[in-house]
């Protein structure tokens, strides 16, 4: 146990090696740097997007439909009718993604989308919650927050299964789309598509977390450092999908 | 196998067997990792050597029949003529070769894994079980990579920049079929082992060093590997996603990349409102770092190099630290100097072509910090230092070039002809392998335990530096006269037709120069099974990894890590007898870092000496 | 070899005429000429494979309707089945033929007599043949060469292998047995560093005194940019030409000089942050100048738009260019991709009214001191339209208008008399890789005085198939 | 991932004792700023102007920052390591900046 030893020795001073010069350990290091990189990627296609939307006329300013107003079953052939959606502009978001579960026959723009926002910052909060109760050591703490994590999750991957289900339905395709360019439903598959691929993993790293804070490991290992690791992971998804909310639905 | 637990039972290897296939094929340890990265990409680089061959060939003798193309070939060399398309399959397989699996893999791969624990001090990687997986997402994408040679319709053959649509439709020409999937398939791969790698580097160089290996004690491959495996880090993912994107154009009828395709030419669906330009962006957003990925670590690897063989401290250690930081933000924000002429705003040329030209300056400083090195050095003219030399030679060639390629200006006559061929080769490709076979001599033993034979290690530099030059130099004549590059043959042009006899010359050249590299393929295995036995510090070198045994040990040292008092670069220092003081050795009267640090005497030594 | 040349195109261009005397479908092979040369010749040739097969005898291997099925539309034909055309789709290892839909019934019969005419000249063939020694399009001198270069090479890698695996062997022992090795390397470098730097400079000087005079600026610039753009060019020279001689003979003679001689100790010498700050200053300002130098010229090419400049589409397909000429009102009419290969080859709307006088041409010609503004369109791929002459290029991309505008400045026969070269031409190449038969890729420029020019333009046909009015023309 | 977890665990910057607070201080703002951007959304519902795209994406880079700095911790992590994290990140931005202007090229090209 010589360097174990050491290096609790040597953690107030300001020597060159043997230390991290940003004071984390190697894991949660790996952790921001794969962020970082991952980051990067989102960027990517983040920046495919904005350059074909640039390279498109703006939507077409709607003075039609106003926020829960009452609309017909076939309401993308309407807006078609209208003029709304038309092959080079970019159709405006609050027309497309105006549908909520259970209820028919009401424009509820973003509400839907909003809600999934909220649930997923949630489960940010559970997370976080989670972390902090594991630098208390609080098994039992740590291992509830978990789990609403991982419910938060997995609800938010419902959601998006709906959402997708409705868009498909609706006509949706990669290599097309009723609503204005083929571009917007292919970009909106492949940044949700990933984003949601991120947020599955997320949740499946979650469950085996879980299920090692249930087993003990980390109570026996002395630390919780693990749960950190995913949170930052965790947290990093929620991060994405503030951006893709904001460029996506809101621009 | 666990990293940290090493730290304090490294001595205990023998208690667990190790077995053929944990020892030599899912190794964990770095040492091991790095020859099987040098050895795939010694493979990979003699295939991609080979390509060039026949291709150089088709170029020279436009009008003659190779019956032994039809064996190689087959079909693509039906009655000995190459099959165009082909050639440009061997074009784009070659560049993606070179670049991807022999200079980045090959190179940073092998030399990031050898070096970076030996000479931060540190017992392995950050994480062991990702380096593997490294080493074999890496070894799974080049077999990708090869099989895709055998599928029907040919490799990829869009070139090494894959630009769509011709690589984005199937139909555009025969390697856009199969073997594009394949090319993909197999780029995703090299990403993931990338990365994986990449994040590894970064982490053990940060957080493993020993004790008094602070930052700028750190030699200058440390850096230069630090520096590339930050650039590989943010750019590889930037393909990830062209490629994503192209993947999906290809397969699922998308047009990300497409714009006003017509339906019988895009596989039965109209594709309209993307841009080719897009992917071209994503691309070099990574390519052009990927210069310096390529580059840096050859220039890491030269530094030290030059410094040890010159017996002299490298001149400058803070402006080389410096300008490899410098390269390295630079290199980011220049990739638009390939696509000044694709279509581009004219106004974001004027940008691009700003900070290209700025590069020269860190470059300059790196070249001039080199000279001055040698500057009243005692130079041991060792195979290693020789290649460095060339390298520097080379260095020099082709990045005087890049000065014309990175104005925009000169750029439109110059874009994609035979100048750019010459300036990448010598600057990127040439200089790097030179690099590369700098690294490979001067650390042979270091990975082997024994010597490389230095006749031939001469030999070869020889015959390699006269035929780069004898190769690569004549073409800036070609593209200043408009030959394009990716031309099966200049036989349709009167005008470039007069190259001819250039073009012979070269082919002769670059045979010549394949086999050099024969010399060393014998040299190098040969030397790995049967050369002379190495001794503990060949080259009197001051790094650490010269006091670890020279046997294979899981762990690097047996006893304590050795502590660090000095910078890496402390040769022929006056009032000293010898001409170097490895970085381990104290001057008189320094304390030992630990105490240093804490205070207190140090109290491990006895115990960890006592402790096995 | 330039008497055999010249004699074996004569006699090649002889034997054409000749079959043309022969034939009674003369007239029509004359057209075919034309549209083979246009439209084919980047693939196909009548005797030579290139990137699809020898078109010799095509006419007896196949069927004329099928023939024009498959010219029409080769990918259809494979889609539904036929056995001949998987076949040769597969034999010509999957590359797609292009497909000229826009070619009539009558166009592609007359093409086929046209390479029914080229088969049917034997006499005249096998002379160009037996002459052609060095022609590079024949098959008779092709296997010349080929047995002893294949055999030779597999012995002598296989030699040298055995041969320095064996040198190896003895160098090593001999060296252990003397203690010392056997060749002395840092005296023998030394020698060979002060050679390598001394032959490769005058290498270097004399690559351009020989190959300089080939490239594009020893014949100076054909454009009105070209001037500034070569004067880029060569500050840039003479600024890296100096530093490249003093860096190399540096480098060298520091490898010579300072080369281990056992007596000496290397200077301790870590820094100094003078000279480093020196040169990192004075490359600094350099590039300084060449930036604000390179801006200006860069601005200067690419934002000088011309009101008076005359309009001019240029269409890059798999493997040919097409050039549209506004015709008399200076604009071009519109076009639709999905239009292409439909009524015409370019997918121009006929009904504009700005189309109505518009000429696709497959050779373009241009007028001196008349700006043009060049639009360029692809059908499929990116393709690059080069033009070295004129220190221009510009991609060529679906879906994506791009542009270019310069003034030609020197005519055609002017540059002929100028080269001494009366068979110069300049030419658009495509400098893109775009496939197979991308080498081949190129149209022929002709830059024409005013009058010249006119005259041509009025000997073409608009689009709409009426030929140019004389009164169009001139204005 | 087992390789993973021997970390020297004793190196971590400290956690303010309040941090419970602070999580759930920052949930509020956080919802508070999602409904900020969706009632913002509504108000200028049929105006499309850099000002509304430049409003939303700071909004966005708010949220980002708390997201960051508080749930991921990166505010009492040392500033080393905050720069290492964000300053690459400049790379994206001009990355992003430029391919909005080539975006806007292509779209004047076109239309």
């Amino acid at each position: 146990m010589a360097n174990t030893t050491n290096l609790s020795t040597d953690k107030k001073t300001a020597w060159g090696g043997g230390k991290s010069p940003f004071s984390v350990s190697y894991g949660k290091l790996m952790m921001w740097i794969f962020l970082l990189s991952d980051a990067f990627t989102f960027s990517s296609l983040l920046i495919a997007y904005g350059f074909i939307r640039y390279s498109f006329p703006s939507p077409i300013e709607n003075t039609i439909v106003k926020p829960l107003s009452h609309v017909a079953e076939n309401f993308t052939e309407a807006m078609n009718k209208a003029g709304l959606f038309v092959q080079d502009h970019w159709p405006a978001p609050e027309l497309v993604f105006n549908h909520f579960p259970f209820i028919h026959g009401i424009h509820l723009p973003l509400f839907f989308v909003s809600l999934m926002t909220f649930i997923l910052i949630f489960s940010s909060v559970t997370m976080v919650l989670a972390v902090e109760a594991g630098h208390r050591m609080q098994k039992k703490e740590v291992a509830n927050y978990m789990l609403l994590t991982i419910i938060g999750g997995a609800a938010f991957l419902g959601c998006q299964a709906w959402e997708w289900t409705t868009f498909i339905h609706e006509g949706a395709r990669l290599y097309g789309n009723p609503f204005g360019p083929r571009s917007f439903a292919a970009l909106f598959f492949i940044v949700t598509g990933f984003h949601g691929f991120h947020v599955f993993s997320g949740v499946v790293l979650n469950v085996i977390i879980y299920l090692n804070v249930l087993n003990g490991t980390y109570e026996k290992r002395g630390h919780y450092e693990m749960v950190e690791k995913v949170g930052l992971y965790w947290h990093f998804v929620d991060l994405v999908w503030v951006f893709v909310f904001t460029f996506f639905y809101l621009i | 196998m666990s990293d940290h637990n090493m730290n304090n039972h490294h001595e205990d290897h023998g208690h667990h067997k190790e077995t053929f296939i944990s020892k030599y094929i899912f190794s964990m340890d770095h040492k091991m990792i790095s020859r099987q990265f040098l050895i795939t990409g010694i493979i990979m680089g003699t295939l991609g050597m080979l390509m060039s061959m026949i291709f150089r060939l088709q170029l020279a003798y436009p009008d003659m029949k190779f019956s032994f193309l039809e064996g190689i070939l087959g079909h693509w060399g039906k009655d000995g003529k190459l099959d165009p398309n082909f050639y440009l399959a061997l074009i784009t397989i070659h560049g993606t070769i070179m670049v991807f699996f022999v200079l980045t893999a090959g190179l940073s791969g092998t030399f990031s894994n050898l070096l970076i624990p030996l000479q931060v001090g540190a017992r392995d990687m950050a994480s062991p079980f990702m380096n593997m997986l490294s080493y074999w997402f890496f070894f799974l994408s080049s077999a990708v990579l090869v099989f895709s040679l055998f599928v029907d319709g040919g490799p990829a053959s869009a070139g090494w920049t894959v630009y769509p649509p011709l690589s984005a439709l199937p139909k555009a020409i025969p390697g856009s079929g199969t073997g594009m999937t394949l090319w993909l398939v197999s780029m995703i791969l090299f990403i993931a082992s990338s990365l994986l790698g990449g994040i590894n580097y970064i982490a053990t160089i940060l957080n493993m060093r020993t004790k008094g290996m602070k930052m700028t004690r750190l030699p200058l491959t440390i850096w230069a590997f630090l520096v590339t495996a930050v650039l590989g880090l943010l750019s590889f993912p930037v393909l990830l996603g062209g490629s994503l994107l192209l993947v999906f154009d290809r397969s699922f009828g998308t047009s990300f990349y497409l714009s006003e395709i017509v339906a019988e030419f895009a596989g039965g669906i109209e594709r309209t409102g993307g841009s080719p330009i897009l992917f071209q962006h994503l691309f070099w957003f990574l390519g052009h770092p990927e210069v310096y990925i390529i580059l840096l670590p050859a220039l890491g690897i030269t530094s030290e190099v030059i410094a040890t063989n010159s017996r002299k401290p490298i001149f400058g250690y803070r402006a080389m630290i410096g300008s490899i930081l410098a390269i390295g933000v630079l290199s980011f924000i220049v990739w638009g100097h390939h696509m000044f002429l694709t279509g581009m705003n004219p106004f974001l040329g004027s940008v691009f072509m700003l900070g290209t030209l700025i590069i020269a300056v860190p470059s300059a400083v790196k070249t001039f910090n080199y000279l001055a090195t040698l500057w009243q050095g005692n130079l041991q003219l060792t195979p290693a230092m020789m290649f460095a030399i060339g390298l520097v030679s080379l260095f020099i060639s082709g990045g005087l070039t890049g000065i014309y390629l990175g104005n925009a200006a000169l750029d439109i006559n110059l874009h994609d002809t035979y100048f750019v061929v010459a300036h990448f080769h010598l600057v990127m490709g040439s200089a790097a392998i030179f690099g590369m076979m700098s690294g490979i001599y001067h650390w042979f033993p270091r990975m082997f335990g024994r010597m490389m034979n230095e006749t031939a290690g001469q030999i070869h530099f020889w015959l390699t530096l006269v035929s780069a030059y004898c190769v690569f130099f004549p073409m800036h004549f070609m593209g200043l006269a408009g030959v394009p590059r990716r031309y099966y043959a200049n036989t349709a042009y009167d005008q470039f037709n007069v190259f001819i006899d250039m073009n012979q010359f070269i082919t002769i050249a670059a045979l010549l120069g394949g086999l050099a590299q024969v010399i060393f393929l014998v040299n190098f295995f040969y030397s790995a099974l049967k050369g002379k036995r190495a001794p503990q510090n060949p080259w009197n070198s001051n790094t650490l990894e010269w006091t670890a045994p020279v046997e294979h040990l899981h762990g690097n040292w047996p006893g304590e890590i050795p502590h660090v008092y000095r910078w890496a670069y402390d040769y022929s220092k006056p009032g000293h007898n010898e001409d170097f003081i490895p970085q381990n050795v104290p001057d008189k009267g320094q304390v030992d870092p630990l105490e240093e640090a804490t205070g207190l005497p140090e109290p491990v030594k006895t115990e960890n000496s006592a402790s096995h | 070899m330039k008497i055999f040349k010249s004699l074996t195109k004569s006699l090649f261009f002889l034997s054409i005429l000749i079959s043309f005397g022969f034939s009674t479908k003369a007239q029509s092979a004359d057209e075919g000429k034309t549209l083979f040369n246009a439209n084919c010749t980047a693939c196909h040739a009548i005797n030579d494979k290139i990137v699809g097969p020898a078109l010799k005898d095509v006419h007896k291997r196949r069927e004329e309707s099928w023939l024009i099925k498959w010219i029409k539309n080769s990918q259809a034909m494979v889609k539904s089945g036929d056995a001949t055309a998987v076949q040769l789709y597969k034999e010509n290892n999957e590359s797609v033929m292009t497909s000229f839909e826009n070619l009539s019934d009558v166009q592609i019969k007359s093409i086929i007599a046209y390479i029914k005419a080229e088969s049917e000249a034997p006499a005249a063939q096998a002379a160009t043949a037996t002459v052609a020694g060095s022609n590079t399009n024949t098959d008779s001198n092709i296997n010349d060469y080929k047995t002893p270069i294949n055999w030779l090479l597999v012995i002598i890698a296989s030699l040298l292998i055995a041969i320095i695996a064996r040198i190896f062997g003895i160098l090593n022992k001999i060296g252990e047995i003397q203690g010392k090795p056997v060749i002395n390397w840092t005296k023998t470098n030394g020698m060979l560093v002060m050679a390598f730097m001394v032959i490769g400079l005058i290498a270097t000087f004399w690559e351009f005194y020989v190959h300089g005079k080939l490239t594009v600026f020893s014949m100076g610039a054909a454009s009105a940019h070209g001037e500034e753009y070569d004067n880029m060019f060569m500050i840039t020279l003479g600024l890296t030409g100096v530093v490249f001689v003093i860096t190399q003979i540096l480098l060298f003679w520091y490898a010579y000089k300072y080369k281990n001689d056992g007596k000496r100790k290397a200077m301790y010498f870590p820094d100094n942050h003078k000279l480093e700050f020196i040169w990192t200053i004075v490359p600094a300002v350099v590039l300084t100048v060449l930036v604000i130098r390179g801006l200006m010229t860069w601005n200067n090419i690419m934002y000088n738009k011309d009101e008076n400049a005359r309009e001019i589409e240029v269409f890059g397909y798999q493997f040919a260019w097409d050039a549209r000429l506004a015709g008399a009102d200076n604009k071009l009419g519109a076009h639709n991709f999905r239009e292409i290969g439909k009524v015409n080859a370019l997918g121009v709307d006929t009904t504009d009214e700005k189309s109505k006088d518009d000429v696709v041409v497959k050779e373009l010609h241009l007028e001196v001191g008349k700006p043009v503004n060049f639009n360029f369109r692809a059908k499929d791929v990116i393709h690059s339209a080069y033009f070295p002459h004129f220190r221009a290029q510009m991609n060529v991309v679906p879906g994506l208008p791009t542009k270019f505008s310069f003034t030609p400045t020197v005519t055609t026969a002017d540059m002929r008399n100028k080269l001494g070269k009366p068979e110069f031409d300049y030419v658009l190449l495509c400098n893109k890789i775009c496939g197979s038969a991308h080498y081949r890729m190129k149209m022929v420029v002709v830059v024409d005085t005013k009058e010249a020019y006119e005259k041509w333009l009025a000997s073409q046909k608009t689009i709409t198939n009426q030929p140019v009015n004389n009164s169009i023309a001139s204005k | 991932m087992e390789h993973m977890d021997h970390t020297e665990h004793l190196e971590h910057t400290e956690t303010p004792a309040d941090m419970k607070s602070k999580i759930w201080n920052t949930f509020w703002i956080l919802l508070g700023l999602t409904i900020v951007d969706i009632a913002l959304y509504f108000a200028l519902l049929s105006t499309h102007s850099m000002l509304k795209n430049a409003l939303f994406i700071v909004l966005g880079v708010v949220k980002a920052w708390y997201i960051v700095g508080i749930f991921m911790h990166m505010k009492f992590e040392r500033k080393v390591l905050m720069y290492m994290i964000i300053l690459p990140m400049i790379f994206v931005v001009f990355f992003i900046a430029l391919m909005l202007i080539e975006g806007d090229f292509t779209f004047h090209l076109r239309w």
